[in-house]
């Protein structure tokens, strides 16, 4: 322990420069266009005339040291030492010369990296951190996106769908995981259960009644000691009232269930960014492998695959086909629970004759 | 009788130019009419002040509620002959169809009992009678009353409908308007005429989806035509209008404008269309009027809860019933079941002054589906919920529920 | 005076067949097809043969008995006897022989009745009341669509626009005149001045609180006597306390004023219907013609035509052109104001990258 | 160390299967670190059990106020190992460049002090060191610190930046967003470190319209690459692509899916673009890389108020500034003074726990854009406003102000 303590260095956010592939410091701000010469693998060229060879690999992104180090081993050999990430958690290596594609590619093979994620490759899902890490997780995140990217190893690594297919999963209501294609999201249905013993030395009561969506919990004595009351018929069990105070207890082995989320779109590409809506829930949350989620996903990817036409997102391919059609297709029901009854519900009925048999 | 005109110098120059001039009108009646005379003293006098001065008050015939607007003059002082100026609402038959001996009948009844001015029609589709005495009222009314007329809604009460010209003279026509207007008017006629509603409530007939009636904002319940099958192609006329019009007419008028681009003119000059994507939007037929028309499975789509701004701002009526039939008997007797439901749901659930479009922004569309006894359908969406603000516990039993009706 | 009142006979809506014209009534729900020989003609042609020609003029609406015998005469001379109004106002002869067509034309335009309203033209605006009989109006109605017809005569004789123009007056913020692709619309612009005299007897009060859609109503004692109070800071003038109570007097000869609304379309055709959008405003409320209006008006058909693709109606041009182009092609100012704040703005944000220079 | 591993039936079926798997990780680092054995302990229990086990507290390194997410085992009495599990998180380089001695380094750090288990990245952008004891947080970041990396956000804070891989490797890209990154996250290092906001803000940069960050959804500020010329045109190479996949692909896959329908194949295998009514929405860039280019005229479209779903739903970013150039130094300082506006603008009108989206809802965007001393543009909505719920006193003033501002 030394006796006057570190103060730390702000240095915010470092140069990029540095950790840099020198092909692409070389090249900032040059570079002309690109393709893809196989699922995987972009080719990039410069301006300046030189060209850079992307490999794209997937990770399990809860990375423990020694995988780390392998990648590093890999890009040292095969890759000039260089990596980087993507948003999603794929890691890339950057050769400049086109020759050393193979041996890399080969190499992340041997060593069990998935070789893909590009184009119009189902990428890897947007992944959380459940039971793992979180304080308030419904499930797990790792496991559900391991579960689920064994079995789309297929779509990772090949580039057969219409489009890119971008899949989220959140583990809790809160959705970290971000709007996708297709989400994968916990969706409670049970008003948390109040633990009243710990309300009054965890929870800062009016910050959890100012929380509540729908104003349904109210301060209230109980056992003469100060504590919470829900109006279970508010409830809409969004279970936002739980982080600020844990003695509300929402999540639940059985009724904290998954429900799947089609069409979000972050792009501008075409069509305008839009949200994801929901198309099916009550799924079970059954570790360790989530076979039923995975079931309506891969259902949902067939339809798409099959249906869309070149360069269409999933959400604007059901645009085109239409709600009615995307149900029908997919065999899931729909029900009063898709009909929107929250603020601004207005704009999403349909105000026209206009209607598909 | 002869009161002196008032000076109009304003109102005078609405004398000029070629569109048809009502002050002329009203300068004709005055003549020998002085409840015109000083309608114009007191209008000139609004286009000085630029204010209005009429106000309400109440004013009906024996038997009935509402149906008369009732106006008494601020300025009456000044314009004693029109102190009095009502309005009696009329009305007329679907379509607005007329032999001119009942239109003559009619003015020489206004013209006996009333102003002279005769408004046809009011945007709710009534005949109005306009400028009143409050003395005149029954025996004017009386007189249209033997005539064949009854009064038109006013107040919070079952409006006049209105339907399109539809099967009478339009190819477009997918199921009969003025039959579906009357029958489902005529069996709100305590409604009409007592008004003890939460509000207003107006009904819309409109042949198809052109909506000549501007049922989807302008009624509570919208009733607009459409087909379940595939649009009717005459191919041979498709060849024909292509050969007039030269293919690239075609394509920039009628395939690439169709919304859900289900349309293909193919190299042979015929027309392919993907009916199973047509939103029964009516624009590749009203341009080809000869080559293509709705399917024969006709029947009509339903929308609920049009209206104006107050006081949430405009909504325009929302899907519910994307499709039933409407040619026997019973297809018609369903009609007006559900009408009926609606609006007894609405009473029901209806705050006072709160048309029924606001009462289901404020519930919900689901809960009126459900209140109705009727199954939600993607159909009544652009797109499903994109928030998980939902209670779900009831999921299973739904998914169930449906099952079974499904099953049978 | 009859000793036993006379009790009415409810006969409700009257059956159409009495009064329909024979060729109608023949072929009730057996149309074919049409087209339109010449503006304010269309010719139908039934399954069974059978065709009729309709001339369709504009009238005044609002008309006097002479007019209306004026236009019997004519049904009687030229056209066997039968009519029928559109929803419009405008009133429609029927004939069986196209022979009729040429003198019937020439009558009703001796007698000043203009023909057409027809197709792409601009046909009757939505008629209202007004300072002729309505209780709440901060315009008139007759005069200004008078006005408006007087200059529009030449669109609504012809056939020249991209598509059929639908236009709306209100002559209130209530808006009996409905959604137009041009709408002509009061709009007041100061809080309502209160008569505190005469709330006391004219005035429900708990029913105009009510009324307010933004709560800035409360009732108060004013001079000892029960009244009521606005928060001006809150009003967002929208005259809904008038009509239930007349002593808030929202008319004002100079703060009501006129806005300009565009794209309002209750048709299915191509597009699903539309709500019309707000912009200009500040137009002065001007008897005896309203010039500063119909300028307006005429500048936006005039971009509207001179742009536009046939089959466009005005909002789905400007929705395909985009609302920066419309605001520099009409040279209308863009301001703060035409930011929606109301309930559901979000719908109406440009939550995308899209941009238009 | 070797405690004995817990039997982990559940978390084994985690180990086959084609995709790299946590869990075998997990268990190599478990064979010399108890924490790790203990992890799956607890991780296997949650699975049995369906439920969570950690609990939030306070943890975090001296000088600053957040970047640590602190996390106690409430099973620690069967999990003793892994009783604090905390979290570092560490800001990485913009687009996520590394060496590997870089990487290498953390991978010795972590193991020494920490579980050895990193998360790269989390959802944020942030390195995610995973399992820490109290004690340790301290020195392990200090040894982060010193490599040249600083704590990234966490709580009511400015969070850790992300922008794309853009100038570094990608041909879209507008405009530096690693510099424009570093330049405004930068400015703000007190309020990541020092969490005093009513609530989280996030920045994110995207190179282009395909917004590879999701920035338009997922941050508080959107910075996005646009162009305000013509987009740039080889029309040797459009021949070539043409060529190579024939017109009808062209048509199907780049002109027929311009959102604005602004292109047009011409006869001769060339390209014509409609450019004042193009969106850039890169779609047509996306089909022909080589082909087609951004414009010269490049810079940025700002978005605000971009969040997840509590407590309102969830909020796409909605445009606040149109287009800004952002090329010299200038520039630059325009961009981060205006981030600065934007936040304190948040910070006094924000309530508490409200995000900056929430906030525009609350108060309308004509109040932001006002507050921030910008003028409206018609390009900020989709389309003006369809009530007339609002007061327009203002409206000649303003005209008047808008004609100076345009004068000069
Ligand atoms: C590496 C990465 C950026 C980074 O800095 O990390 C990246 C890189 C590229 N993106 Fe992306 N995108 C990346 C995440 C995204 C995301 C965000 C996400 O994945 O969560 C989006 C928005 C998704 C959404 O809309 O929800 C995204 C939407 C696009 C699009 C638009 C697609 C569309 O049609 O909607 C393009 C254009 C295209 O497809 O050609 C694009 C195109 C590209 C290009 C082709 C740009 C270029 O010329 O280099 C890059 C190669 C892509 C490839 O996979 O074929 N990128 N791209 C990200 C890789 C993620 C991954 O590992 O899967
Ligand atoms: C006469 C007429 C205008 C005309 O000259 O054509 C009219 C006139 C009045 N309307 Fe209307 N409305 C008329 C059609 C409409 C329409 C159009 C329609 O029915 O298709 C609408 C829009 C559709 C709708 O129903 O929302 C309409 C929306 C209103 C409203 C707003 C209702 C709302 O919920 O927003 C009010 C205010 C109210 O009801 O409190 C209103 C109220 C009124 C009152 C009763 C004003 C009042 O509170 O005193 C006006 C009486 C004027 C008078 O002196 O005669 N009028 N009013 C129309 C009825 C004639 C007829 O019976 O044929
Ligand atoms: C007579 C009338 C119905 C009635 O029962 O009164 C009528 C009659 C016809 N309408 Fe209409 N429409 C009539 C009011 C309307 C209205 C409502 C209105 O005017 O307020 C609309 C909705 C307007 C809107 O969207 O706001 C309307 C939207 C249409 C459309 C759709 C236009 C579009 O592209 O959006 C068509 C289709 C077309 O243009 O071929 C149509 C087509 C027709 C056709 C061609 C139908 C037919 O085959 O006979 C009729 C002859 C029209 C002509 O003028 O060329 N009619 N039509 C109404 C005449 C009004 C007038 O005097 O101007
Ligand atoms: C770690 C991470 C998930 C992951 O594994 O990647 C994460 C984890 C948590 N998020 Fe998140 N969020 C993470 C990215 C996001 C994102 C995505 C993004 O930033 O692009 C979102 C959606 C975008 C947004 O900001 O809205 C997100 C929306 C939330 C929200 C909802 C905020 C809202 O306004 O709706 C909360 C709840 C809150 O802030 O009260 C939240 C709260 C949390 C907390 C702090 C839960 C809590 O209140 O205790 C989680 C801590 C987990 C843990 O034990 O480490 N997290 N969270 C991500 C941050 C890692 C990093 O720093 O790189
Ligand atoms: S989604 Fe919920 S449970 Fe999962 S990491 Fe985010 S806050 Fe935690
Ligand atoms: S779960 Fe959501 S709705 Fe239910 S009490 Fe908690 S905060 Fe309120
Ligand atoms: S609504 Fe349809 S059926 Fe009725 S008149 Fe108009 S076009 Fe014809
Ligand atoms: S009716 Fe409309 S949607 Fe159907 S094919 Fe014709 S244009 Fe397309
Ligand atoms: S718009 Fe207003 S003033 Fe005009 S008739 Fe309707 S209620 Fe009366
Ligand atoms: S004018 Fe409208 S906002 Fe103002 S007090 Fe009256 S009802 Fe309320
Ligand atoms: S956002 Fe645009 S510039 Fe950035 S990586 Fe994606 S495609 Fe390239
Ligand atoms: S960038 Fe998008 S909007 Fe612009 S021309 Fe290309 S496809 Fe059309």
């Amino acid at each position: 322990m030394s006796a006057q303590p570190r103060m730390p260095t702000e240095s915010g956010t470092p140069d990029h420069f540095q950790y840099m592939h020198p092909t692409l410091r070389r090249n900032y701000g040059q570079w002309s266009w690109h393709e893809r010469p196989r699922p995987g693998v972009l080719h990039h060229v410069s301006r300046t005339g030189d060209q850079v060879w992307t490999v794209r690999a997937g990770t399990q992104r809860q990375m423990d040291v020694h995988t780390i180090r392998k990648l590093c081993d890999i890009a040292d050999k095969y890759a000039d030492g260089y990596v980087r990430f993507t948003i999603r958690s794929n890691i890339e290596f950057m050769v400049a010369d086109e020759k050393k594609v193979k041996p890399l590619i080969e190499a992340l093979t041997k060593e069990g990296f998935p070789i893909g994620g590009t184009g119009n490759s189902v990428s890897m899902i947007s992944h959380t951190q459940g039971w793992l890490h979180c304080d308030i997780p419904g499930t797990d995140a790792s496991g559900v996106v391991k579960s689920l990217m064994d079995e789309l190893h297929q779509e990772f690594i090949n580039e057969d769908m219409p489009n890119r297919v971008k899949i989220t999963t959140s583990c809790c209501q809160i959705n970290c995981g971000g709007q996708g294609d297709i989400a994968i999201n916990v969706q409670h249905t049970k008003p948390p259960r109040i633990n009243h013993d710990l309300v009054a030395n965890l929870c800062e009561r009016p910050s959890v009644v100012a929380r509540c969506p729908v104003a349904a919990i109210r301060p209230a004595m109980v056992n003469g000691r100060p504590s919470l009351e829900v109006d279970e018929r508010k409830c809409i069990c969004c279970g936002a009232c739980y982080p600020p105070c844990p003695p509300m207890q929402i999540n639940d082995p059985e009724h904290s269930k998954i429900a799947i989320w089609v069409g979000g779109k972050n792009s501008n590409a075409r069509s305008k960014p839009s949200l994801h809506k929901l198309v099916a829930a009550g799924i079970p949350n059954n570790p360790p492998r989530w076979p039923e989620a995975a079931a309506v996903v891969k259902k949902i990817l067939a339809v798409y695959k099959q249906d869309a036409h070149a360069w269409e997102r999933m959400g604007e391919w059901v645009e085109r086909i239409g709600w009615p059609r995307f149900f029908e297709l997919t065999g899931l029901p729909f029900t009063k629970f898709h009909v929107d009854n929250w603020r601004g519900a207005r704009a999403s009925l349909n105000t026209s004759a206009h209607v598909r048999f | 009788m002869s009161k002196k005109m008032h000076a109009t110098p304003m109102l005078d120059q609405l004398e000029s130019g070629p569109w048809p001039s009502f002050i002329t009108g009203i300068k004709r009646l005055a003549k020998d009419n002085d409840m015109a005379v000083d309608l114009l003293g007191q209008l000139e006098h609004s286009y000085e002040t630029r204010k209005g001065y009429w106000k309400g008050g109440t004013a009906s015939v024996i038997g009935y509620g509402g149906g008369v607007i009732p106006r008494f003059s601020e300025v009456a002082e000044k314009f004693p002959e029109s102190k009095e100026f009502h309005t009696i609402r009329i009305m007329p038959a679907p379509a607005m169809h007329y032999d001119t001996a009942t239109l003559r009948k009619f003015c020489d009844i206004w013209e006996k009992f009333g102003s002279g001015l005769i408004a046809l029609h009011g945007q709710t589709g009534d005949v109005m009678l306009q400028g009143c005495t409050t003395e005149n009222i029954q025996p004017a009314f009386d007189e249209f009353n033997k005539l064949g007329f009854d009064m038109g809604g006013a107040g919070p009460s079952v409006r006049t409908g209105m339907s399109c010209v539809g099967h009478a003279r339009c190819e477009h026509s997918c199921y009969d308007e003025g039959r579906a207007h009357r029958e489902v008017l005529n069996s709100f006629i305590d409604d009409i005429h007592r008004p003890a509603l939460p509000y207003k409530f107006k009904f819309k007939f409109s042949g198809c989806g052109n909506d000549c009636m501007n049922s989807v904002q302008r009624s509570d319940m919208a009733v607009i035509g459409t087909w379940r099958d595939d649009i009717q192609v005459d191919q041979a006329e498709v060849k024909n209008f292509v050969k007039a019009k030269g293919r690239e007419y075609v394509i920039d008028n009628v395939t690439t404008r169709c919304p859900t681009q289900c349309l293909k003119l193919k190299a042979d000059d015929t027309l392919e269309i993907d009916n199973r994507n047509c939103v029964r939007c009516m624009h590749c037929i009203n341009v080809m009027t000869k080559a293509l028309s709705p399917g024969k499975d006709r029947g009509v789509t339903i929308l609920a809860g049009g209206k104006r701004t107050l006081k949430i701002g405009d909504l325009l009526g929302t899907m519910i019933v994307p499709f039933m039939k409407l040619e026997t008997d019973e297809d018609f007797g369903k009609l007006v079941a559900l009408s009926r439901n609606l609006m007894e749901f609405w009473v029901e659930n209806g705050l006072e002054h709160e048309r029924c479009g606001e009462m289901i922004e404020r519930i919900g569309l689901n809960n009126l589906i459900e209140g109705l006894g009727m199954e939600v359908d993607p159909n009544m969406v652009r797109h499903p919920r994109t928030n998980p603000y939902v209670r779900l516990d009831g999921w299973d039993d739904e998914i169930e529920r449906l099952k079974q009706v499904k099953a049978g």
